[in-house]
Parts: structure tokens; C-alpha cells; sequence
């Protein structure tokens, strides 16, 4: 029995997840943005896995869950990237700020 | 007979399929879109006649529920919203109203040149949509035809209007649109509190003051004025009536001849359907209010139309003055008066429908609807100067026409209740007197002007249609048992 | 009796004929025209005699129901009645087979014929009329009868005016009818004049009321009988053609002021107040429009303000309680005027004139003409034993007999007006001699015979109430199921020779001013140029109403239309730019930025979540 | 104080200070540096809560994987060096709003207990997830194989330079 509370965790994760979204929403690098949403999305996880242990019917489902979140991130930061790379290719920027074409 | 309803309503449905799959430049659309409007007038009068007349209640009731909306805070009552069709005796006149005057509108949609057939379209959904709101048993239901009134309305000004088409659109849309918001406020409250938008029912719950304990004295206040502010501006009360000069001097005739003879009408029907009915002593507490600003509409539209220079403002300002008697009808509150209000408008739908109908024609043949530009037409086209002249007369209400039984009613109510409005509201009356007869004689009186010479009189459809109008409000004004022996189901205030 | 409803019927189908058979009709509009309006003179003979023998007759039902009110139509035979639907149908009839002869060059013959049988049909139907709501109905149709005839020459700018003046005129007074009849309903509960009367007399009405909705009533009758202060529209009225002056603004619609009083006068007697307007009313705009008349120099005009003058007369004996005189003078009035105004057309349809200085020297070429307007001027200027005399004398002898003076005294300084300038009408017309010599033929039988009618009657009409062969009319008009006071006028004989005396001193006035020119003409030109100046232009009321009323209602109406465009228009823009603003303010909002976005979003989510901790929601 | 909670507080500063550091360093390719020390701290929290499974695959993928693709995308974009500062006005509003947000999910979850805690995770921890994973998850499990399919396609597609769409556009 661990004696680590399951808001220790959780709070671990909030704070994680504050300071991703901070990143996203305040960084003007594309690059940086990217990684702050990577960022967040491991904060969930660490709260999938820790409900995994500490949850309501606590199984090992939260893990398997934790692995399918890893796996589509990594799908999104490839995509992302990539995107990244042809915006760049077409505008010479990675300032999110001159990326305003949702405008037009 | 059930169903019967349902089937009038969509029936301007079947033209609508039919004109879409039509090819525009098919000679067969003018043809079609009049008699899709023939399919609900005919249907209407079959209801009309089928209505019967002295019978408390609403009749041809249709009902299916349509959903249901469960809430965690009261798991056993549900939200329930239902298809409710059904008719009192002022919707089934209001019903043959408006099926026989878009049906006369229809005529003057052929001199439309471009588009035809999207118009005809547009114009069938707006047929759709007030033979709806006119059916409606239900608040939801209402509202959606209201909005399908309103859509269409400002498609058919904003695409085939005249030259400020695009700003009278956007009035339109503005003041319109504020006052749909209101009413759905109203209903939405009605609703979460009563669970229910069936008319009836709320009615009558309505009439228990105290068990609804959110809907105090002051918040029934408050609805009501907000329902005021829905269909003042629809009616229009002054000062919210800029929108509808607007439209009356940019939309194409036909939709003003709807618009003048029954959209207005919509605001009436609401005040005294919802307004009336659902908060019966508010409205009687504000009645004093209500004859002012009667009074104010009757007296503000007949001083500003004395001074118009044109035919299609000066009837703008007509419709304002005249709305101003339902007002002082209802403000009455009392059974004389509240007929006289429902009488003024459905003699003023006609007179209204009729006038416009004229003016289709004065466009049509001389181009212009400036008094100044016109005059001694008579001498050219004594068919039209007899129809103008007589329409003018029933507008200023001569005994024999519907404009006076109307007026008569509503100022005989009003004396009872406040007989100082009363007196100086009959000053109304002479100057309508005053600015119709400038407007009529300055058009068809005075010297042949050579250069009308070649103009043409009345078609053999315009003299029909004209006349079918006519007949009507000499009817009306000669028989008026016609109109209380239908409207006897309903009455507030005794 | 029971076919009574047939005669407003008659004409109504007259004009129904007419209106839809127009293009086929035409000519034949004049006889199918004249055909029923006989036919309901006829009818109205028959129920004038059978009135006589079977006494007053109701029949009524129901119109429109609401509620507690109930509004009834029905017909009802009373002597008034009756008399005026003599005089109603026996005028139409008449006029209308004049008209077959004055109107025949007209294009517009069968509208003519049309808008005379629509008349006809308003007129007796509102003389047969049980209750006032059904009075006002047709009191208004003869109204737009009234204007439709005046306005009959729509290309003249002219008629197109007096038609407008005409309408809006009297529809003032009718509003102080329609008021009235307003006020009498929540007071009595009923529109029928049985009941009205009966609550009346119950006292269920208070004085101050009585007094109110007799004077409103009175306003009605003074719009339409052209009564000072609203008299301005009959002589602009002219317009129309002549024998539509003699036809409504002579014997018959204009006389429904007097009308209305007289059936209203059980409450008019219930009030002095309202007596007291009424008589000085009358007396007031009988000299008033004399004197004008003394001027003038329309021929129609003239007889325009001569009637006002003469109806004023009548007026001023209902207000002294000469219910029988003002009703006997009503009957001789509309023959005499009827046949001055009939043989004016005749002139004017010979010599196309009507300005009197350019006519003169017409007696030899028209001698029937002058015979018969010669018979209707010494009826109207109350020559002995002609119908004005006992008319008059009767009114007279109402007055003194009610001891105002003062109107006794106008009502003499009208009759010796009216002899007068009757007679300079007459000798500036007639006698003399004819300076330019064009052709000028006397106009055909059809227009003679009915003026010949009309001079039987301006004669001997005036036989059916005198204190020597009988009271007759007033005997019978006392059959009236109405409670109306009759006052018992026994005037002394010295009035009627005094009145005989001013008679003939007018006449005799205005030979020796006109014919024989003894007295020189211009006189009061000459002598007093102001009065003469003040009389010409009647008193300046026209250029009065001109000024306050017409001008005040464009002032008021321009203020209110600049209002609307500047003040509510503008708060409409205002509306308007805050909405636009709205929108441009969200525009500004939708920067394209990812980052925005999300951030806005997330705020959002924030403000929700505040909003569920600030209420506890989930989390407690 | 035992040795567990020792070592969950050195996790603890470990990811905090990784990510504070990604947040406040000014160089980009320091940043990305810096969360790889998260990352690390993070796989160590699952393996406290008897996920090392879990643990290895995360620091397979985000410390191995994705950062490696971040420095590629690093590389093959310009980049000034230095991260140019954001308006501070935007930034105390999203700031306040974060706290905010902070604030209120800190006192919702601070006293959160679910109840029981299972106790079997780390007995053969792999294999559990595998049984599951092929078992119950398996048509997940072959969807997610198919997003990385069309993920890598994608991500190929978009980074090619494309010479032909370029002539469609002018033509």
C-alpha cells in the first residue's frame, strides 16, 4: 500500500497541466507551442495512470488507456510538425502570431 | 375533420416542390406560383365553412408530441413541446385573410421581372409561415412560423426591393429580430415554469395567480411588456414603426400588400391573443398606457401622413394611424371595444391589401407614386380612379364600409372606459378624413394631364381582384354579424 | 306599409343598375333613373296617406350583437318621416327629370344618374331611420354623396377644392355627432331614439349631460346645414352641377341638420342651454349669411348663402320651440329653394353665365324661367299668401312668442334682407334689357315641368298650416310617438302685417335700386367701402379657417413629420450604428490567431467552472 | 517521513522545475532540453504508481521520440534564438485566467479519495496490459495502428516539397 495520496498526484498533474497551457497560450514559437500541448497531454496521463491506482474500480485499464493517449500524441506531434515544416515552407515563420490566415 | 389544418398549412408546400423543380425560365412558374396560392384559399374557405360559429373552445384540434425534455431537477415532470394545430374564430378569419390576400398578391408578383420563381417560392414560405402562426396552438410552434415570416420576409425585401432595398433589409432584420427575442424570452420563461408552450393550457394555468410563485404580479408585469415591446413593434406602435415605412415604400407590392394587409396584423393578433389572454389584469393595469400610445399612433400617423409626398409613405403612415384604433379598442377593455380592435384589423388587412393592390397598378402604368408627378387620372382611367376613390373612402372609415363599424366599436369601447382619449382620439377621425382625400384627389382629380393619354385603365384581373376586395368591405361594413358571429368564441375582459 | 323599405330600395337598385350597366346604359340612364325615383315618390305618397289613416309605424332587427350591445336597424314612420320622405322623393323625382335635360351634353350622364339614385337612397333611408347609429350611417353617406356631385367636374380645380372642403366641413360636425351618440350610449344603454328619449325624460341622464349631447348633436346638424361657424363649404359647394345644388344643398340634404335637431328635440327642450344654442345659432347665421348674400354676385352663390340664411331661420325656431314652424318652413323652403335653384340652371344652361352683372334683360327671352323664378322669389321673400309668408310667420310668431327679442329682431332684419336681395338677384337678371345679343333659347319641357311642380307647391304649400283654414300640419305633426313639446303659439295679427310690410319694403327696395335705378346702386360701395369690403369677402372666415386651421395643421404636421425623420429616425440609427458597433467590436475579436481563440475559449471555461464553484454545484 | 514520500518529492521537483525551465529559458532548443528532465520525472511517477509499462513507453516515446522530432523541426526552421516576448497585458490575463482556473481545480481535488487502492498492478504489470490490450482493446488497439499509418502518411505528404501542386496553382 503506497502511502502517497491520490491528490498529490493530481495536483502534480494540475500544475503540469497550468504550466502547458501557459506555454500554449503565451509562446510565439510554434515549436514551443507543440511542446506545451505535449506538455498537457502528459498531465492527463499521469492522472489516468494514477486513477489507475487510486480510482473507483482501480484496474489496469487507466494504464492501457495512458499507453492509447501516448501513442496518438505522438501521431499529433509528427502531424503537427509537419505542418509546422510547410507553413514554414510557404510563409518563413514559426511566429504564431503572423499565422492569422483563419482570418482570410 | 382532422388533419385538415395540418394540410392547409403546408399546402403552400406542394407549389414550393413544384416551383423547384421548374426550370426559371419556364413559362409555366407565374401560372404555378398563383395556383399554389389558389390551393390554400381554397382549403381556407373549406375551414372557414367548415367552422362552427358560437362554439366556446378551439376547434379542428390537432396534437401530436413532438418531444420530450427530462431535467435532473424535476425528474417526474417533463418539458414537453407538441405539433399543436387549431383555430378560435379570430385565427379562421385571420386564416381566410391571409390566404385570399397572398392569393390577390399573387397577380401583382407576374409584373415582377426577375426572379420569378425564387419570389414565388419565398412568397409560398411566407404564405406557409403566417398561415402557421395564425394556426398555431402551441407558443414553440408559433414562434417557428413567426421566424419563417421574418426569414422569408426580409429574403423577398432584400433581393427584389427597391432602390434602398439592402437598408430597409437590415431595419427590417434589426427591429424584427429584437422584437423575436423578446417573445422568445416570454416563452422560454412560460416555459421552464409551466412545462408546457400549449396556449390553452397556459391560459388557463395562468389564470390560478398563486401557486406559481415565480410568476408574480411584477414578473407578469414585466412579461407582458416585453410581449408589448415583441408585437408593438411588429404592429407598430410609434416610435418603433421606422422599419415599416421603410418597407412599405421599398418592398415590391406584393409583399406590401402582405406586409400592410397581414403581417402587421400578426402584432394584433399576439397582443390580444398572448397579451390579453395570458396576462388579462396586467393589461387591464396598463390600459391607460396602451390608449396613449393608441392615441399617440392614431394622432402621429395622421399628422405625418398629411405631409407625405409620396403615396407608398403616406400609407405607411395610414397603417400607423389606423393601428392606433386597435390599440384604443384594446386599451377599451371591454367586449365593444376589443371587437372594434379585431374588426380594424381585418377591415384594415383588406382596405390595406386593397389600396397597395392600386398602388401596384399606379406603379405599373405611370412609374411613379409621387402625388406631385400625378393627377386628373380619372380623365384617363376612370376604373382605377373609382377603385382608389373607393378604397380611400373605406379607409377613412364611410358608414357601409368595414373601416367604420371598426372604428365605431373601438371608440364606442374606448367611451366607456376613458371617454377624454375618446375625444380626442375622434379627432383622428377627421383628419384621416383630411389627409386620405388629399392623397385620393390630388391623384385622380384635377386636369387631363395629355401625357397620360395612352395609359391603360384596370385589366379585366385587376378589376376582379380589386372587386373581390371591395365586395368584402362593403360586406363587412354592411352585414358585420358576419365577422362576431365567428369571433363570438373569443373575448377578454367580458 | 309594410313594403316602406321598398323605397330606399328603389333608388338603390337605380344606382346598382346604373353603376354595372354604365357603357350599355348610358342615355337610358336618365329615364331608368327617373323611373324609380318616381316610383319611390309614389311609394312615399302611399305611405304619407296611409300614415294618416293608420298612425305611426316601427319595424326593426337585429344588425350586429356583441356582448351586451346590441345595434339594431329598422324603418320608422312618424309624420317627420313621412313629410320628409315626401319632400325627399318628390324633390329627387322631380330633379331627376330635370337633370334629363341640363345634363344631356354631359359625357359622364350616367354617373351622374348614378350618384344621384345613390343619394336618393341615403337620404330616405336616413329620414326613416329609428336609431342614431343608423342616423349617422347615412347621415355620412349623404355627406359622400354630397361630395362625390360636388366633385362631379373632377377636372376643375375648383370642384376638386369643394369637394374636399365639402367632405372635411361637415365630417367636423359629424365627429360632434358620432361623439354624442358615444356619450348617450354608456349613459342610456341604447342607441334607439325611444329609448334615449325615455331615459331622458326617466332623468337617468344628468342636466350637465343632457346639455353636453344635445350641443354635440347640434354641432352635427350645424355641419351639415351649414351653420355658422361652419357654413363655408355650402357656398363653395356650388360647384357641383345645378341641379345638384337644388336636389342636396338646397331642399333636401342640408335640411338634415334641422332634421336631426327636430328628431332629437325632446332633448334638446330638456336643456335651455342647448335650446338657447341652437336658437341664437340660427338667428346669428341668418343675418350673417343675409348679409353677405346682399353682395354677392354668383348667381348660385347668392342662392347658396340665402339658403344657409334660410335654414339659420329654421334653426332659430326649434331653438324657440317652433318644433311646427321650423318643420313647416323646412317643407316650403325645399320647394321654393328647389325651384330658385332649378330655374338658375335653367339660366345658366341658356346663357352659360352665372355672374349676375353679366346676365340682365333675360325676362323676354326666358319669360318662363322668370315667371317661375319670379313665383319662387316672392315665396322665399314671404309675400303675402305665397308659402313663405306662413312658414315665416309662423317662426315669427315662435320667437316673440318665446320673448327673445333680440332674435325676435333678427328674424325680421333676415326677412326684409331676404326679400331684398332676392329681389336684386331677380332684377339684375331678369329685367332690363339685353345688351349683347346671342342666342339664348328657353330651356326644354323637361327641365320646365318640374319647375312647374315646384311653383304649384312654392304657392300653395303653405296652406297646410294657417290659423285660418286650419292647422293641419301641425295637427298632425303632434301624432309624433315622441314625447315633443308643442308650444301653443297664439301671436298677436301685427306680427304677420309687420312681416307682410318688410316683405314688400325689400321688394320694393330693390326695384327701385335695380329696376327702375332711382337709388343709385353702388351705395354701399360707394358710401361705406369697408362693410361693402367685409360682405364681399363674407366676413374673412374662409381667409380665417385659412390661416389657423389649414396653416396649423401643415405647421403641426411638418413639425411631427421632421420629428419622425430627425428624432425617431435617429434613434433608429442610433440602434442601428450600436449594433454595427457590436459587430465591430467582434470582428476585432476574430484577429485569426490561434492563440486567441484558444484563449478566449479557455476563459470561457474558466468563467463557467467560477460560476458553478460560486454557486457550489458539483463539488460540495 | 518515509522513504516513498522522499521519493515522489524528488519526482515531484524534477518535473516541476523541467517544466518551469521550458517555460522560462530563452533558447528554443534549451526548452525542449528541459522538458526531456519533465518527461524523465514523470516516467518516474508512473513507476511509483506501479506502471512501468507505462514508465518505459514514456520515456521511449516523449524523451526518445518526440523530442528527437522537436529538434528536427528545430532544425529545419529558422529560428531567431531568442523567443520573442509576448504583450504583457495578454499575458496577465491569460495568467490570471490560468490561476484561476488553478485555484479551482486545486480546491476540488486537494482532499479528493476515491477509496481503495489495487494492489496487483505491478505483478507481471506487462503481461496484464498486453492480455488486455489483445483482448478487450484489441479493436482500439488495431485503430490506433491505423491513425499511426495514416499519421505518418500525413505528416510525409505535408513535409514533402511539392513542385506539381505548386504548377496546378499557377496554371
Amino acid at each position: 500500500m503506497s502511502s502517497i495520496p491520490l491528490s498529490a498526484y493530481l495536483v502534480t498533474a494540475l500544475l503540469l497541466f497550468c504550466m502547458g497551457l501557459y506555454g500554449a497560450l503565451t509562446k510565439r514559437n510554434a515549436v514551443i507551442v507543440l511542446i506545451s500541448i505535449e506538455l498537457m497531454l502528459n498531465a492527463v496521463n499521469v492522472n489516468l495512470v494514477a486513477f489507475a491506482k487510486y480510482g473507483v474500480g482501480a484496474s489496469i485499464r487507466g494504464q492501457v488507456f495512458s499507453l492509447f493517449t501516448i501513442t496518438v500524441a505522438a501521431a499529433e506531434a509528427a502531424v503537427g510538425l509537419a505542418i509546422l515544416i510547410a507553413l514554414y515552407r510557404n510563409r518563413a515563420t514559426v511566429n504564431v502570431d503572423e499565422m492569422n490566415t483563419l482570418k482570410k | 375533420m382532422t388533419g385538415l389544418l395540418s394540410i392547409l398549412v403546408f399546402s403552400p408546400l406542394l407549389g414550393i416542390i413544384l416551383l423547384a423543380i421548374l426550370s426559371p425560365e419556364s413559362h409555366l412558374v407565374k401560372r404555378i406560383g398563383t395556383l399554389a396560392t389558389a390551393l390554400p384559399l381554397l382549403l381556407a374557405i373549406v375551414v372557414y365553412s367548415l367552422f362552427e360559429r358560437g362554439v366556446e373552445g378551439i376547434q379542428f384540434q390537432e396534437t401530436v408530441t413532438w418531444f420530450e425534455m427530462m431535467t435532473s431537477i424535476s425528474p417526474n415532470e417533463p418539458y414537453i413541446i407538441s405539433y399543436e394545430l387549431g383555430v378560435t374564430g379570430l385565427s379562421v378569419l385571420f386564416l381566410f385573410l391571409t390566404s385570399l390576400i397572398t392569393f390577390l398578391a399573387s397577380f401583382a408578383v407576374h409584373r415582377i421581372t426577375s426572379g420569378t420563381k425564387g419570389f414565388f417560392i419565398l412568397f409560398l414560405a411566407l404564405e406557409l409561415g403566417m398561415l402557421g402562426v395564425f394556426s398555431s396552438e402551441n407558443l414553440f410552434l408559433f414562434f417557428l412560423f413567426f421566424e419563417v415570416t421574418l426569414v422569408s420576409t426580409f429574403l423577398l425585401l432584400g433581393r427584389w426591393g427597391g432602390f434602398h432595398k439592402e437598408r430597409a433589409a437590415f431595419s427590417f432584420l434589426i427591429y424584427n429580430g429584437i422584437g423575436s427575442v423578446l417573445l422568445l424570452i416570454v416563452i422560454i420563461t412560460l416555459f421552464v415554469e409551466l412545462h408546457t408552450t400549449n396556449i390553452t393550457e397556459i391560459t388557463s394555468m395562468l389564470k390560478d395567480t398563486d401557486s406559481f410563485e415565480f410568476l408574480s404580479y411584477n414578473m407578469r408585469m414585466w412579461m407582458l411588456v416585453l410581449l408589448l415591446f415583441a408585437f408593438g413593434t411588429k404592429l407598430p406602435i410609434v416610435p418603433l414603426h421606422s422599419w415599416m415605412v421603410r418597407v412599405h415604400v421599398e418592398a415590391p407590392i406584393a409583399l406590401v400588400m402582405i406586409h400592410a394587409g397581414v403581417l402587421l396584423k400578426i402584432g394584433a393578433y399576439g397582443l390580444i391573443r398572448f397579451g390579453g389572454g395570458f396576462f388579462p389584469e396586467q393589461l387591464q393595469d396598463i390600459a391607460l398606457v396602451l390608449a396613449i400610445l393608441g392615441l399617440i399612433n392614431l394622432l402621429y400617423g395622421a399628422f405625418i401622413a398629411f405631409v407625405q409626398t409620396e403615396l407608398r409613405a403616406l400609407l405607411a403612415y395610414s397603417s400607423i394611424s389606423h393601428m392606433g384604433i386597435v390599440l384604443l379598442g384594446l386599451a377599451s377593455f371591454n367586449s365593444v371595444g376589443v371587437q372594434g380592435a379585431i374588426f380594424q384589423t381585418i377591415s384594415h388587412g383588406l382596405i390595406a391589401a386593397l389600396l397597395f393592390l392600386l398602388i401596384g397598378v399606379l406603379l405599373d402604368r405611370f412609374g411613379t407614386t409621387r402625388i406631385s408627378e400625378l393627377g386628373g387620372i380619372a380623365s384617363q382611367t376612370p376604373l382605377f380612379a373609382g377603385f382608389f376613390l373607393a378604397a380611400g373612402l373605406a379607409s377613412l372609415g364611410l358608414p357601409g364600409m368595414s373601416g367604420f363599424i371598426s372604428e365605431f366599436l373601438a371608440f364606442l369601447g374606448l367611451f366607456e372606459s376613458m371617454p377624454v382619449i375618446g375625444a380626442i382620439g375622434v379627432l383622428g377621425i377627421i383628419l384621416t378624413a383630411v389627409y386620405i382625400l388629399r392623397a385620393v384627389l390630388a391623384v385622380t382629380f384635377g386636369e387631363r394631364r395629355p401625357s397620360f393619354d395612352r395609359k391603360m385603365d384596370l385589366s379585366a384581373t385587376e378589376v376582379a381582384s380589386s372587386a373581390v376586395l371591395l365586395i368584402l368591405i362593403i360586406w363587412i361594413g354592411v352585414y358585420p354579424a358576419i365577422l362576431s358571429n365567428t369571433l363570438r368564441t373569443i373575448g377578454i375582459g367580458g | 306599409m309594410d313594403y316602406v323599405w321598398l323605397i330606399p330600395v328603389l333608388p338603390l337598385l337605380s344606382f346598382l343598375i346604373i353603376l354595372f350597366t354604365r357603357p350599355v346604359i348610358y342615355k337610358k340612364a336618365g329615364i331608368v333613373g327617373t323611373l324609380f325615383s318616381g316610383a319611390a315618390f309614389v311609394g312615399a305618397l302611399i305611405v304619407l296617406f296611409s300614415h294618416l289613416e293608420n298612425g305611426n309605424f316601427l319595424v326593426e332587427g337585429n344588425w350586429l350583437s356583441i356582448h351586451a350591445l346590441t345595434l339594431t336597424v329598422g324603418l320608422e314612420v312618424n309624420p317627420l318621416n313621412a313629410l320628409m320622405l315626401v319632400i325627399v322623393t318628390l324633390v329627387s323625382f322631380l330633379v331627376h327629370m330635370y337633370s334629363m335635360g341640363y345634363m344631356a351634353d354631359d359625357e359622364r350622364f350616367a354617373t351622374f344618374f348614378g350618384y344621384l339614385g345613390l343619394f336618393t337612397f341615403s337620404m330616405t333611408a336616413l329620414v326613416l331611420s329609428p336609431n342614431l347609429l343608423q342616423i349617422y350611417f347615412f347621415w355620412e353617406l349623404v355627406g359622400v354623396c354630397s361630395f362625390l356631385l360636388v366633385g362631379f367636374y373632377f377636372y376643375k380645380p375648383e370642384a376638386k377644392a369643394a369637394a374636399k372642403k365639402a367632405f372635411i366641413v361637415t365630417r367636423i360636425g359629424d365627429v360632434g355627432l358620432l361623439v354624442a351618440i358615444f356619450l348617450l350610449y354608456w349613459q342610456t344603454g341604447t342607441l334607439e331614439l325611444d329609448g334615449i328619449f325615455s331615459a331622458a325624460e326617466a332623468g337617468e341622464l344628468t342636466p350637465a349631460m343632457i346639455t353636453l349631447t344635445a350641443i354635440l348633436i347640434f354641432v352635427g346638424a350645424v355641419g351639415k346645414s351649414g351653420q355658422f361657424p361652419l357654413h363655408t363649404w355650402l357656398p363653395d359647394a356650388m360647384e357641383g352641377p345645378t341641379p345638384v345644388s337644388a336636389l342636396i344643398h338646397a331642399a333636401t340634404m342640408v335640411a338634415a341638420g334641422v332634421y336631426l335637431v327636430a328628431v332629437m328635440f325632446p332633448l334638446f327642450t330638456a336643456s335651455d342651454v342647448a335650446m338657447m344654442t341652437v336658437a341664437i345659432t340660427g338667428g346669428v347665421t341668418a343675418v350673417f349669411a343675409a348679409t353677405i348674400a346682399l353682395v354677392q354676385n354668383d348667381i348660385k352663390r347668392i342662392l347658396a348663402y340665402s339658403t344657409i340664411s334660410q335654414l339659420g331661420y329654421m334653426m332659430l325656431a326649434l331653438g324657440t320651440a317652433g318644433y311646427t314652424a321650423a318643420v313647416f318652413h323646412l317643407t316650403t323652403h325645399a320647394f321654393f329653394k328647389a325651384l330658385l335653384f332649378l330655374a338658375a340652371g335653367s339660366v345658366i344652361h341658356a346663357a352659360h353665365e352665372q355672374n349676375i352683372h353679366k346676365l340682365g334683360g333675360l325676362g323676354k327671352k326666358l319669360k318662363g324661367t322668370a315667371l317661375l323664378f319670379l313665383i319662387g322669389s316672392l315665396a322665399i321673400a314671404g309675400f303675402p299668401l305665397f308659402s313663405g309668408f306662413f312658414s315665416k310667420d309662423e317662426i315669427l310668431a315662435s320667437a316673440f312668442s318665446n320673448g327673445s327679442y333680440i332674435l325676435f329682431g333678427l328674424a325680421l332684419l333676415t326677412a326684409f334682407l331676404t326679400a331684398f336681395y332676392m329681389f336684386r338677384l331677380y332684377f339684375l337678371v331678369f329685367s332690363g334689357e339685353r345688351e349683347r345679343n346671342e342666342e339664348i333659347k328657353e330651356s326644354p319641357r323637361t327641365m320646365l315641368i318640374p319647375m312647374m311642380v315646384l311653383a304649384v307647391l312654392a304657392v300653395f304649400s303653405g296652406f297646410i298650416h294657417t290659423h285660418w283654414f286650419g292647422t293641419f300640419l301641425g295637427d298632425w305633426l303632434e301624432t309624433t310617438p315622441y314625447p315633443v313639446l308643442f308650444s301653443s303659439i297664439d301671436a298677436p295679427y301685427w306680427i304677420m302685417i309687420l312681416a307682410s310690410a318688410l316683405s314688400i319694403g325689400g321688394i320694393a327696395l330693390a326695384w327701385f335700386m335695380y329696376a327702375k335705378q332711382s337709388i343709385p346702386r353702388n351705395w354701399l360701395y360707394g358710401s361705406m367701402k369697408e362693410v361693402h369690403h367685409v360682405l364681399y369677402r363674407k366676413y374673412y372666415v374662409d381667409e380665417l379657417y385659412r390661416t389657423v386651421f389649414v396653416k396649423g395643421l401643415y405647421a403641426l404636421s411638418y413639425f411631427w413629420s421632421y420629428f419622425d425623420r430627425f428624432i425617431v429616425e435617429g434613434g433608429a440609427t442610433a440602434v442601428k450604428g450600436l449594433v454595427s458597433q457590436l459587430g465591430k467590436t467582434g470582428v476585432k475579436v476574430q484577429s485569426g490567431q490561434v492563440q486567441t481563440y484558444s484563449a478566449v475559449a479557455f476563459s470561457g471555461l474558466v468563467l463557467v467552472l467560477l460560476v458553478i464553484a460560486a454557486l457550489g454545484g458539483y463539488f460540495q | 517521513m518515509n522513504g516513498e514520500l522522499i521519493v515522489f518529492v524528488i519526482l515531484f521537483l524534477i518535473t516541476i522545475t523541467g517544466a518551469l525551465l521550458m517555460l522560462n529559458l530563452s533558447k528554443v532548443v534549451h526548452m525542449v532540453m528541459a522538458l526531456v528532465l519533465t518527461f524523465l520525472g514523470i516516467a518516474g511517477l508512473y513507476v511509483m504508481l506501479a506502471a512501468e509499462f507505462v514508465a518505459v513507453v514514456q520515456i521511449l516515446i516523449y524523451s526518445g521520440a518526440i523530442t528527437i522530432i522537436m529538434l528536427f523541426g528545430i532544425m529545419l526552421t529558422k529560428h531567431t534564438g531568442e523567443e520573442k516576448k509576448t504583450g504583457f497585458v495578454k499575458k496577465g490575463i491569460v495568467l490570471s485566467g490560468i490561476t484561476a482556473f488553478f485555484l479551482i481545480m486545486f480546491f476540488a481535488v486537494k482532499d479528493l479519495s476515491l477509496g481503495g487502492q489495487a494492489t496487483t498492478l505491478h505483478e507481471n504489470n506487462t503481461e496484464q496490459i498486453g492480455i488486455m490490450l489483445f483482448t478487450e482493446y484489441v479493436i482500439p488497439f488495431e485503430l490506433v495502428s491505423v491513425v499511426l499509418l495514416v499519421a505518418l502518411v500525413g505528416a510525409v505528404i505535408l513535409a514533402k516539397k511539392e513542385e506539381t501542386k505548386k504548377e496546378g496553382e499557377q496554371s
